[in-house]
Order: C-alpha cells, then structure tokens, then sequence
C-alpha cells in the first residue's frame, strides 16, 4: 500500500465522493468527517455564511506534515483533506476528511487526528457574516 | 532590498492589501518589517503577540533576518472550531 | 431537533449518500463510516465475497436501541445505520453508519460507539468464501 | 402446542432449513428444545454454550418456558470485526 494522500484547497462546492478514489482494496474502514457550516454562531446570533480564507502553499504543506504523523501515530492510513475556500452558506460542507485504513480503530484515530490538528494549525481563517449585515473574523475553538 | 509582504484575514484588512512590496535597509528583521507597518497601522501594536510569521512559507520569528526576494506572511490566530 | 434515525437492512448495494437526509441545519459536524469487505481474511487466505445474513426485526431493534444509548452518552445526536445482506464482494460496501452533531467530538464519539456496539451486539453473520472455493462462518473480533 | 423455529448462519445450515414449525408438549422450555434437535443433530451439542436463544424477537434464556404460537431463534455468535 503506496501512501498515496489527497490534498485540495477549492473554491467550489465539496463533493464528498472526491476523495472516494483514494480508498484501495486493503481498506477495511472508511472514516469521514464533513464540517458544515451552521447557521448558529454559539452566541445567539444567524451565521448566513462563512467566509474562508487560506494561506494556500502553506496550508498544503500542513495537511502533508499531518498525514505524516497520522502515519507514524496510527499505521498505515491513506488521508484525504479537501477544505474549501471564499463564501460558504450554512448548510454547506467547509471541509471534509477522509482516513482509510485496513481496520476501522486505525482510520476512526486518524480521521479525528487529521481534523482536530487541522483546525488547529492550518493557516485558514473564517469570518462569519450574520444575518444583521455584521461580520467578524473568527480564532479559537 | 526588496521583500514581498502578505497578510490575512483580519490583518489583511487592516493593512488594506493583501500583498504590497517593501524597500528594506539590508539585514533587515522581521521585526523591523513589524515596527514599519505599525507607524503606518497603530492598530497592529495589540496584535503583535497573537500573530505569528512566515517567511518563504514557513514558520518563522520576529528576529529573523530577511534577505532580498523574501516573502513575508503575517498570521493572524488560527483555530477556528 | 428531532430524534429522526434512519435504520435499514437492505439486499443491495449501499449508497453511503442514502444517509444524507438525515443530516440537519443545527449539525455542524457529520462522521460517516464505511466498512468494506477486504481481499485478506486476515489469516493468508484470499477472501472472494462474504455473505451477510441479519435476523432483520431484532437486528433493527438493536439499532433503536444502540441509537438510545448514543443519545444517553452524547447528547443531540442522529444516527443513520446501513447494513446490506446476502453476498458482499470484496471492495463493495457492508455497513455504513452515519453520526450528525452540531459538534464534531460528539459525531465521532456516536459513530465509533455505534458501530463497535453494532459489531458487537446485532445479530448479522457473515460468511467468507475464499479463492480455493471453501467457505466459513466467522465470528469474533 | 406448536412454535416456529427459525436458526441463522451455521445453525441454520446445521439444522438444514432457516424455519420449521415444531410440536412440542405443554409448558415446554427452551431447553426442551434445544435437546429434541441435539437429538437429531448430535453436532449441536458442543455449541449450545455459544448460541443464545431468542423468544418472538427478543433474547431469551434457556429456561424460558415457550407458548403457543411463540417464534424461537436461535442465534450463533456474533461479533464480526
């Protein structure tokens, strides 16, 4: 098994079926994760939409840093990431991680791996705009 | 010299591009880059410790030298839930 | 939000996107798992297909129940349960489990819950057949 | 008294029919079951240990006493990774 990964920084709609493809026959687990964009902010506010924004050739490199250690934490586990940029409504997908693995404990650990350090470290940023007009760039979990 | 200086999200805001280039003395650092841009911005002085920096794409300090053709990234916190 | 699962034991092929629907506006997070029949029984032999078979009503039953334990354990929580029965060819799709939060922590939690309880508690027997023509009932982890 | 009796996976091949229907004297348990078939089907015997018993779709124990009409299955191991 090639550790053949897929990373995509896109400005259109994700279709979670493109990372489909980088699951091969010794895959047992199949773990995604689809973040969607919700229309509640946490604080009583309507979000209408996100507004991501990346620092691209960076963010690749991240997403490779990642799958590295996904693989020396958890084995042999092929990732993919595709994390959306420019305006998304809520309801939308934001980002969406793919871990495939021979058995379903490994991909589970490096798909929350992969998305957790993701949100943490990759140089992405959202403002989310409100139904009121407002908009603030938001930091921190 | 000459680097090339990007920002985002919030600090690209407020610096009101998102790339410009500088004209530097020689032996820059970072920090100089910093201290030019907040005569310009006073509203960047209380974003110094919450903002890190990237130089040619990777992570870099405030006390690094840059050299002619450097690109500067200035990084607002990540982190979003 | 509605408790609104989706639980199905079906004959053909899963559509992992037939779980979909139950996805809602207050989810911010949706983690789905696919379990999918590998070439390698684990043991040199070279698996050909497996064959499924579920005693359907308490299997179902299992999965309202497992779903009330998700609920117990992580709070607002939807589940959605595929499983398909009868011969499932190596590289085709056995089970697919869907877990929508409004956060991702307790997606992942739900969807590694409930299939490890599934595995463990639905009554769903698979049968291997091998390259060499021979066939066996497995059990256990 | 009649029941229907339904097996799956390898007991259901072991006892070669996924259901019959079984005739059975009043107030019969679960037991008295498993021991008419162990009697036809002397192989049964090393796996009641391992099978466990369900009564109109819902688990059972061996000790049950069965009714009229009840549907009895009987369920290898489960577990599959």
């Amino acid at each position: 098994m090639t550790p053949v990964h897929f990373f995509r920084i896109v400005g259109e709609a994700i279709d979670s079926h493109m990372l489909d493809e980088i699951v091969g026959s010794a895959h047992g687990g199949v773990v995604t994760f689809l973040g969607v964009v919700r229309s509640d902010s946490g604080d009583g506010r309507t979000v209408t939409s996100l507004q991501y924004e990346a620092f691209e050739e960076m963010a690749l490199r991240e997403f490779e840093t990642i799958a590295g250690e996904v693989r020396q934490r958890f084995g042999e586990v092929r990732l993919g990431i595709v994390h959306r940029v420019g305006e998304v409504r809520a309801g939308e997908i934001s980002v969406a991680v793919l871990a495939a693995a021979a058995h379903r404990a490994a991909a589970f650990d490096a798909c929350r791996y992969a998305i957790d350090e993701l949100k943490r470290r990759a140089p992405i940023w959202k403002k989310e705009r409100y139904a009121d007009g407002s908009a603030e760039w938001r930091s921190g979990a | 010299m000459r680097i090339r200086l990007v920002a985002f999200a919030g600090l690209r805001e407020l610096l009101e591009a998102p790339e410009r280039s500088l004209e530097l003395p020689e032996r820059a650092r970072v920090d100089d880059v910093w201290r030019v841009l907040a005569r310009e911005h006073p509203a960047l002085d209380s974003q110094r410790a919450s903002t890190r920096v990237a130089r040619n794409g990777r992570l870099a300090s405030f006390e690094d030298e840059l050299v002619e053709g450097d690109e500067l990234a200035l990084l607002p916190p990540v982190g979003g839930g």
